[in-house]
């Protein structure tokens, strides 16, 4: 293989995304005649499975050009002077997103094609958030990692108001549209007097002038890190900037809420972890404790409101603010020197995190549509035992992904010293209890009030991504029970990623 | 002339607009409002830049305008949609979603 | 002493200017009042050392982005039954503004803790077009091309929820 | 036949009779029910055979061990059969390890002889029952498990028996169970014993844990009482009280006795061999077998002792008012039982263990001859509708007398031998109070034998349709009559006072075992003994005429003789309320909070749910209030989390 | 050895589940009968293979993944063994009693809910425990949810609620635990062997939190009163299977979990609060034997028995010797067989009642003879008849607590008269007295229902009167474990010597 050629080769899929969201553009005409082949979904389902399976490969065979960094085998690849940067997280991400897209892809078509839905477009900014997503991951400098933000945000934008015949829809779009404009500005404000203390955007400079700045610019740091948090709790839904997922999420089409809860909030973790752990890593004794805060407040505020709430949607919703407490009790666990352990955790937690959400809300949108929750494991079966599932990982209970990321999130809180912050996550697992089991009962319930009878049958693409999402669930969640060679090799393969995505922030 | 005085000036260009932007209740208010504020945004970019005598700076206030002129074109196309459905600009009347 | 001078000059119209801008009930005086304060950011971008940027202001900003706002309340022909009833605006403003007066109180207390020398003399061509230009395309191309990726996503966003036709 | 296999057949055969019986039982189970009068199907026949047979072979047994006993030496009058290991605890091992020495040669005689005959008898009583093989399961199973009792070495294997003896007591008292009320006599019956039990076990407890410094820690009586010299006295009296409570259930001791009287609901043959010779006398063998303890714990004894005389006096006095049968005789044996304990506290031990024997034969004797006199009134058990019946019972007639004799005390019978025993020893241990509550308690018993004897036999009959009726039953309920009658008639030889020329051969025959205890009875003076002896037989005689007198004439009733006397009378026929405050005390208030138990469960449980999850719910309200859906209130919200941030980056910058 | 004997047992009830599910509806209790005999078979393997010593055996070790511990060790000792062959009988007991038309999920999470109990009762690691622990609430929850009573949902409620809390207070201890270790060794390992080394240099407020989550999950499970009151609705609104497995097993995993991993981690900390403990057990022999007097439904009495019995189970575990060890461990067993018998009993008299209200029963002993018989039997044993089963294992519990204290004794003791009051009451109602008119008439005990009876009362006799059978395997892990308390034992020996 050519050298040179191979030293580019790691941006094959953030390229691949770009240019398939691109051609589905161009495909978008197409539709019109009704795209009986359904040539659009397919395209944007190849799309995204190639991005997927060339990361991986990438990620499986390191590539020529690109240099171990530390002991875990974590690598990394700069180009264009550091703007670009790929590495085991970066990957992961483009895995995760791409997973994402691939997964709600198929409820979202089905949705669209209900009506009321603009079809086209749909498959062009569903690549476009993914693309986003992983600009996200790659990018080598706060800006541009702002700015694929942007573009995933705008895709979402759209991917929620392209549905224009649902007055709820457009409430929704408006609200997210204004307020998260209104995030981004403080974002950029933070930036920008970042970028005041320190001269440059780029991680790699942060991170150098950050370890020792002189008391001035420390204090210019402070005021762009109070931004920065205040944004970024924005994109993640943390109290108190959480307000408006509630009323999105409810707003949106249930898969397009499935792909903001997960693939939106991992992405804005993403990026605020290249922020924290890598651009800000000097100021880990400054934010610890600032975004400690929110997390406690998200515990709290989120359960509270998740308890009060009728709509299992708006549960869900809150739920997830609860969940993003929880990813920031890691990230707060990884400030320092030693927060390796935390940044494996968060990773893991991310990656469980997604699943479940992706599962949780596809079996929510099938069953909505099929008489909603009340019964329903005698009409879906499966259906319902996917979501019963899903939101035992939720709740965090052992053999499903969400125990593992809860276990190591927890965990890494009282290694970091931060046992209160720990014992409080676990209070707020107690009290998250509140919502998730009358969920269950009421799926498992037979009140009599919904229909006996399955009258709608969930699409094939419904049903297997619902089945890849919760066996994944599972599947990593029995990576607990990983005993070396005989059980699970994913489950191994996850932890090293996540080693090596963790040990990527600490060289 | 140092750092202080445009600082303090974008910090209450940036202060206006937030206020505006939770008081004010028409759309079109609401989105110059975050003009406003991305305007405070650059100017904080383009003190620093002359602070550290560092073009970046500059690039990025740039790539800010393009930004706040793709958020805008975004929003504009919402308030089409929702002027035509809706037949207004209040945000309040927005306000379906709640428990 | 003439750049302060005329920065605080340029200072107190754009704070007017945006206190007009967020206060005038009907949006095209809004719209007016914000051309204001833009292009007294231009003349501060000048003193700053950024002509580039003070000119791309003026023109992107006040000839396109603006434009482009006033160009859409002109095509739905907002009439004034149409606007948002804010009738208590003034309280509500009175109470914005409050709290947004909290927000400045706390960044100036953390701008004012900055020790502000006086600007070293930028070298020559400094903000100008080359220096601009080198930095956004040899520098960071990378951030520029997102923003055309972004403007792209935009607009597909923009057309596909503006167009009237669904398909 | 080696001693061990006497020893095996003596247990066991009882208990195969059980299971044999138990096969019959449950076979027929699911046959049928016919009714067929009185006489015997086969299988009941069967069931008959085999129930009788167990016993007797037992009984036999038991005989040939002691006739081979008689000709040993004093110190080899034991036999041990080891069946292996039971369990181990700590530095404990029980054995299923039964020995029979002097002692429990005289309650294994007693247990078999008696009991063998009351199976006869209950060939008659019972035949045509239904559940005819069910009650002889019973019957036998109870007789080993008071075996057990009796022999059982280790005090855990004593405790099987025990409570073995309890269940079979249950069991049969609620023979009858379709009628609800006798069912809950076996209940209140089983539950009274329990609280003793406790005691018992308790006691057990207290005796392994003072043993466990030593690292002798054992429940093995040969250990343990070869241990209790060692005990400080008040743990010995702890102990010694302990064991006593257990007794105290077993032996209906005042106020655990509240569930004798009821036990009569049970078939007559149970109240006469559980209630009267065997079960209800375990009390007494548990404190003569653990004698050793008691004589290191005088207080013990002498709580024993006065609670016995508390006991045999207020039994006795609710005995003369009774107005059924069953429940005169019952009351009576809880005061003869009060008898045998304050012997115990007075140090006889032997003496105790006579009144025992003696005891079983009078009383199962009076229990067997009333029982042939319900049956000949066909279940009348109501004083009030007897009377009469001398004439046409001529078997029974005498047997009742002969057991009513013996139990008020009169001289020569066996009864009074072994009380004048009693009340002689009480005086010699200086218990002058025992001594005078026993003689009035004997005179009292004369009255209620005689009133009894009266009521049923003597005068008209008050119901001539159901007096006319009566008929004597089958020799198999006639034979044990005779047989006992003998008994109660000829047993006072065994222990016959020195000051009248006896030789008291059952002491000496105890001898061995209560060594080197002190038995009162032997020592004291003979003229002293002599005057004693009188004035107790004064006193009863002069009871049994007043109740004789009183109740012989036509017209007699169950009320009181005496008028002015009334309200005391009612007062002692409901068994001085102890029955009623007991009820009061522990068992209202346990039933009531059992009943208020659950639901007051259920109010706390949801009253804390609904406090947690409104408390939740509240804070949840309170906060959900903000979520108004309105934009610029969460961008509001969103400024003040921005506020906030920025104000606490300048205070953390500033520092 | 990789698939030796413990490994089976753990992975045959999961697989047998997998397969139940995909089997036709016919074949489903045929076939999970056969899986649980196959587990019964393992145990008794295992159990014949039982040294009798105190020391773990049957061991396996595997390498683990480093996050969660370096090698996962399974094994059996005195402490699990009997349980874990109590836990396959009922199980094969269980699936023998379901009706035949459970479908094959109900069959699946059965063999679930065994699988987990015996993970539970397996691993020697307490990451492990926790992961299985945690697991074997759901099986439980389903299995009331989807075939209980009628009013389930109420049932399940707060029993689900609680479980979760317990099991989330165990989870912080857990965290604590591993996070102090990789702290310390820089890596992770919840090996139980080794956890008690680490933590010996813990503060003692450390301890005592990181002991009271433990308690609190144990004591949800045991129940310990107060924690008992998700128990009788629960008993009660379960289907029969589920309910022999629930009481005869999972209530066992309470204190089997206080001898395996709350006290031997912190001993000081167990001792200090032992008296305490003790205290609650005891007042839950009471409090259970006292609602068990009022309950109106039979289920109900038999549910609130189970909680006193456990309290006994309690008791000897609280009174810190070996003799209340040794006492408990073999009521545990006595217990599983007694309870399962009960409660099968009790569902054979309320099929041919047609109610489960005790108002509506009596004379039942007229009527079904031989069902009478064996009830009075099982409750014989359960109220402690000495020569059944219940009586050794009360016995020594009762004589350890006067170890621990007389008081504790004496009063505890009082649940003896309470437990023969509650079942003789029972058996007053539904057996004696007339028949009521109204009363359905059935057949008595079928032979189906007698092969399944009959062993578990032959059971009874046979280890009321050969209770070696079971102390011989249990004693010496007793007498070498509660040696940990050794001190606090002699001391309560000594105290009653200077009575």
């Amino acid at each position: 293989m050519n050298p040179q050629f191979a030293a580019y080769l790691p941006l094959a899929p953030l390229a691949l995304l770009v240019l398939g969201a691109l051609l589905a553009l161009l495909l978008v005409p197409a539709s019109r005649q009704g795209d009986p082949e359904r040539t659009l979904p397919w395209h944007a389902g190849m799309v995204l499975a190639s991005a997927l399976i060339l990361a991986l490969t990438l990620w499986i065979r390191p590539v020529l050009g690109m240099d171990p960094v530390g002991p875990s085998g974590a690598f990394r690849a700069s180009y264009l002077g550091g703007a670009i940067t790929v590495d085991s997280l970066s990957l992961l991400l483009v895995v995760l997103a791409s997973a994402g897209g691939l997964l709600t892809l198929p409820l979202l078509v089905n949705a669209s094609e209900r009506g009321g839905f603009a079809y086209g477009e749909l498959h062009a900014l569903l690549l476009f958030a993914v693309s986003g997503a992983g600009m996200v991951g790659a990018a080598g400098d706060m800006f541009t990692g702002f700015l694929g933000l942007e573009v995933l945000a705008i895709s979402v934008y759209g991917l929620i108001g392209l549905e224009r015949s649902r007055p709820r829809a457009q409430e929704a779009v408006l609200k997210y549209l204004l307020l998260g404009a209104f995030a981004s500005a403080i974002m950029l404000l933070g930036m920008a007097f970042l970028f005041g203390a320190s001269g440059s955007l780029s991680f790699t400079a942060l991170q150098k002038s950050s370890a020792h700045l002189p008391p001035a610019r420390h204090a210019v740091a402070l005021l762009g890190l109070a931004a920065v948090a205040a944004g970024l709790a924005f994109k993640v839904a943390a109290v108190p900037f959480h307000m408006w997922s509630a009323d999105v999420y409810e707003g949106a089409s249930t898969p397009v809420t499935g792909f903001m809860a997960t693939v939106v909030k991992v992405t804005a973790f993403v990026f605020g972890m290249r922020v924290l752990l890598w651009g800000l890593a000097g100021l880990g004794q400054d934010w610890q404790p600032l975004l400690a805060t929110l997390a406690v407040a998200s515990m709290l505020v989120g359960n509270l409101m998740a308890i009060t709430q009728s709509k299992p949607k708006r549960t869900l919703a809150f739920s997830s603010v609860v969940h993003s407490g929880y990813m920031l009790v890691g990230l707060s666990s990884a400030a320092g020197t030693s927060g390796v352990g935390a940044a494996e955790a968060l990773v893991i937690y991310l990656v469980a995190y997604l699943l479940t959400n992706l599962a949780a809300f596809a079996c929510l949108d099938i069953l909505e549509r099929d008489g909603g929750l009340d019964g329903a494991v005698s009409r879906h079966p499966w259906v319902a035992s996917a979501f019963i599932l899903s939101l035992l990982s939720l709740v965090g209970f052992p053999m499903t992904a969400g125990f593992l990321g809860k276990y190591l999130v927890f965990a890494s809180a009282f290694e970091a010293g931060l046992s209160w912050l720990g014992v409080l996550a676990i209070f707020s697992s107690i009290l998250s209890l509140a919502y998730y089991l009358p969920l269950i009962f009421k799926l498992m319930g037979s009140s009599g009030r919904g229909p006996a009878e399955a009258v709608l049958v969930p699409g094939r693409g419904e049903s297997i991504s619902v089945a890849v999402s919760s066996t994944l669930v599972v599947a990593i969640g029995a990576g607990i029970l990983a005993v070396a060679g005989w059980m699970v090799p994913g489950a191994q393969w996850l932890a090293q990623w996540a080693a090596q995505a963790g040990h990527i922030l600490f060289p | 002339m140092g750092l202080q005085a445009p600082l303090l000036v974008a910090a209450a260009l940036f202060s206006i607009g937030v206020g505006g932007f939770v008081a004010r209740r028409n759309v079109f208010s609401l989105l110059m409002c975050i003009e406003l504020m991305l305007n405070a945004v650059n100017l904080v970019f383009v003190t620093f830049s002359r602070q550290w005598l560092a073009p970046e700076g500059h690039v990025t206030v740039l790539l800010v305008v393009a930004l706040a002129a793709a958020e805008a074109a975004v929003a504009l196309a919402i308030v089409i949609m929702l002027f035509r459905h809706r037949e207004t600009l209040d945000v309040d009347v927005f306000a379906s979603m709640k428990e | 002493m003439l750049d302060t001078f005329l920065f605080l000059v340029l200072a107190v119209i754009a704070v007017v200017g945006a206190v007009a801008t967020v206060s005038r009930r009907h949006p095209l005086g809004s719209a007016l009042a914000l051309i204001v304060v833009m292009i007294a950011l231009a003349g501060m971008y000048a003193l700053l050392a950024a002509p580039l940027v003070a000119m791309l202001q003026i023109l992107v900003y006040g000839g396109a982005i603006l434009a482009l706002i006033v160009f859409v309340i002109m095509l739905l022909n907002v009439k004034h039954e149409d606007l948002a009833h804010e009738d208590d605006l003034v309280g509500r403003l009175g109470m914005g503004l409050t709290v947004g007066g909290l927000l400045f109180m706390a960044l100036a207390a953390g701008i004012l803790a900055i020790p502000s020398d006086p600007f070293v003399p930028a070298p020559p061509g400094f903000g100008g077009i080359v220096a601009v230009g080198r930095g956004l395309f040899r520098d960071h191309p990378v951030p520029f091309e997102v923003v055309s990726l972004l403007l792209t996503v935009a607009v597909v966003s923009a057309v596909g929820m503006a167009k009237r036709r669904l398909d | 036949m080696s001693h061990v296999h006497l020893l095996g057949w003596i247990l066991f055969a009882p208990l195969a009779a059980a299971v044999l019986n138990a096969i019959v039982a449950l076979r027929s189970a699911r046959l049928p029910r016919e009714a067929n009068g009185h006489s015997l199907r086969p299988r009941d026949q069967l069931s008959a055979m085999v129930g009788v047979g167990g016993p007797l072979a037992s009984a036999l047994a038991a005989w040939a061990l002691g006739f081979d006993f008689l000709s040993r030496d004093r110190a080899l009058r034991l036999v041990e059969l080891d069946l292996g290991p039971w369990f181990s605890f700590g530095q404990a091992h029980v054995e299923w390890l039964f020995r029979v020495d002097a002692l429990s040669l005289v309650m294994v005689l007693v247990v078999t002889t008696v009991g063998t005959l009351i199976h006869l008898y209950s060939i008659g009583y019972m035949a045509g029952d239904t559940g005819f093989p069910r009650f002889f399961t019973w019957l036998n199973l109870f007789t080993f498990a008071m075996l057990v009792l009796v022999t059982a070495r280790d005090l855990v294997v004593l405790f099987l028996g025990w409570e073995g003896v309890g269940v079979c007591s249950y069991l049969l008292i609620g023979y009858w169970f379709t009628d609800a009320a006798k069912a809950a006599a076996g209940l209140k019956a089983f539950v009274v014993n329990r609280v003793g039990d406790l005691g018992l076990l308790l006691g057990m407890f207290l005796l392994y844990w003072s043993m466990a410094p030593g690292g002798q820690a054992s429940l093995d009586l040969d250990l343990l009482l070869a241990h209790v010299s060692k005990l400080s006295v008040p743990l010995a009296t702890a102990a010694a009280v302990l064991l006593f409570v257990g007794a105290m259930g077993k032996s209906a001791q005042v106020p655990l006795h509240i569930w004798l009287p009821d036990a009569m609901a049970g078939p007559t043959p149970v109240s006469a061999l559980i209630h009267a010779a065997t079960m209800v006398t375990a009390g007494v063998y548990l404190v003569a077998r653990l004698h050793p303890l008691y004589h290191h714990a005088p207080a013990a004894l002498a709580f024993i002792g006065g609670l016995g005389a508390l006991t045999a006096l207020l039994a006795a006095t609710v005995a003369c008012t009774q107005t059924n049968i069953k429940r005169v005789i019952a009351w009576s044996t809880v005061s003869q039982l009060g008898y045998m304990f304050m012997a115990l506290g007075a140090g006889a031990f032997s003496v105790g263990i006579y009144h025992l024997v003696t005891h079983a034969f009078f009383k199962a004797l009076f229990f067997l001859s009333a029982g042939a006199v319900i049956h000949a009134l066909h279940g009348e058990e109501n004083l009030e509708r007897m009377g009469g019946l001398w004439s046409r019972l001529r078997l029974t007639g005498p047997a009742f007398l002969v057991a009513a004799a013996a139990n008020a005390g009169l001289p020569p019978l066996s009864g009074f031998v072994s009380k004048d025993a009693i009340l002689v020893a009480t005086w010699h241990a200086h218990h002058p109070v025992w001594f005078g509550v026993g003689l009035l308690t004997a005179g009292m018993t004369a009255f209620y034998s005689f009133r009894l004897v009266a009521l049923v036999m003597g005068g008209t009959a008050r119901d001539p349709e159901l007096a006319n009726g009566a008929h004597e039953a089958g020799w198999t309920m006639g034979l044990p009559l005779v047989v006992l009658a003998v008994g109660a008639l000829g047993a006072g030889a065994l222990e016959w006072p020195h000051e009248l020329g006896g030789t008291l051969w059952f002491s000496q025959w105890l001898e061995p075992i209560f060594y080197p205890s002190l038995d009162h009875g032997v020592h004291g003076s003979p003229w002293i003994d002599l005057a004693l002896t009188a004035v107790s037989v004064a006193v009863v005689a002069l009871g049994a005429a007043i109740g004789w007198g009183l109740h012989a004439g036509p017209g007699a009733g169950t009320e009181s003789p005496w008028p002015r006397l009334q309200g005391l009378w009612l007062t002692m026929r409901r068994g001085w309320h102890v029955d009623e405050s007991l009820d009061l005390v522990a068992v209202k208030p346990v039933v009531f909070s059992s009943k208020a138990a659950a639901p007051f469960l259920e109010v706390l449980l949801s009253a804390c749910s609904r406090l947690l999850l409104g408390g939740v719910t509240v804070a949840g309200r309170g906060v959900a209030a903000l979520q108004s859906g309105l934009a610029r209130h969460y961008a509001m919200a969103m400024l003040v989390g921005l506020v906030g941030l920025v104000a606490w980056a300048v205070l953390a910058g500033g520092q | 050895m990789m698939f030796s004997l413990p490994v089976w047992m753990l992975l045959l009830p999961f697989l047998a589940a997998a397969v139940v599910m995909v089997l036709p509806r016919a074949w489903a209790r045929t076939f999970s009968s056969l899986a649980m005999a196959g587990l019964v078979l393992l145990a008794a393997w295992i159990l014949k293979d039982f040294r009798m010593t105190a020391e773990l055996q049957q061991t396996v070790s595997w390498p683990m993944l480093p996050l969660f511990g370096q090698a996962l060790r399974l094994g059996v000792d005195g402490l699990s063994l009997l349980l874990l062959v109590a836990g396959a009988s009922l199980g094969l007991v269980a699936v023998l009693v379901a009706g035949k038309d459970r479908p094959p999920a109900f069959h699946a999470w059965l063999l679930l809910f065994v699988g987990t109990m015996t993970g539970v009762l397996l691993v020697q690691d307490l990451l492990l425990f926790y992961v299985f622990w945690e697991l074997m609430l759901l099986p439980a929850l389903f299995l009331i949810l989807l075939w209980g009573d009628a009013d389930r949902r109420r049932a399940t409620m707060p029993f689900v609620a609680v479980t979760l809390v317990g099991s989330l207070a165990m989870l912080a201890t857990v965290l604590a635990i591993g996070a102090d270790v990789r702290l310390r060794a820089g890596a992770v390992t919840f090996d139980l062997d080794v956890l008690p080394m680490v933590l010996e240099s813990w503060s003692p407020t450390a301890k005592t939190w990181a002991f009271a989550g433990l308690v609190l999950a144990f004591a949800v499970k045991i129940p310990l009163f107060p924690l008992h009151f998700w128990l009788p609705a629960a008993y009660t609104s379960a289907p029969l299977p589920a309910v022999i497995l629930l009481s005869g097993l999972m209530a066992k995993l309470g204190t089997y979990g206080m001898l395996r991993i709350a006290m031997p981690l912190f001993p000081e900390q167990a001792a200090a609060w032992a008296p305490w403990l003790a205290g609650l057990a005891i007042a839950g022999i009471l409090h259970g034997a006292v609602l068990a007097l009022g309950a109106r439904d039979v289920r109900t009495v038999l549910a609130c028995s189970s909680f006193s019995h456990l309290g006994w189970v309690a008791l000897g575990i609280f009174s810190l010797t070996a003799e209340g060890w040794t006492g408990a461990l073999l009521q545990q067993v006595g217990h599983a067989i007694t309870t399962a018998a009960l409660f099968i009993l009790a569902a054979y008299a309320s099929e041919r009642q047609g109610a489960t209200k005790l108002a509506t029963f009596g004379g039942m002993a007229t009527t079904y003879p031989w069902l009478a018989v064996a009830l009075v039997f099982a409750a014989m044993a359960s109220a402690g008849l000495p020569g059944l089963n219940g009586f050794v294992g009360e016995f020594l519990i009762l004589l350890g607590a006067w170890g621990l204290s007389p008081w504790a004794a004496a009063v505890g003791g009082l649940g003896v008269v309470f437990g023969a009051a509650y079942l003789l009451w029972l058996l007053q109602r539904m057996l004696y007295g007339a028949v009521p008119p109204a009363s359905p008439r059935g057949a008595d005990l079928s032979p189906r229902e007698l092969v399944i009876v009959m062993p578990l009362l032959v059971m009874m006799l046979v280890f009321g009167i050969r209770p070696a059978l079971v102390l011989d395997r249990i004693k010496p892990w007793a007498d070498a474990k509660a040696g940990l308390f050794h001190a606090t034992s002699s001391h309560a020996a000594e105290m009653a010597g200077n009575l």
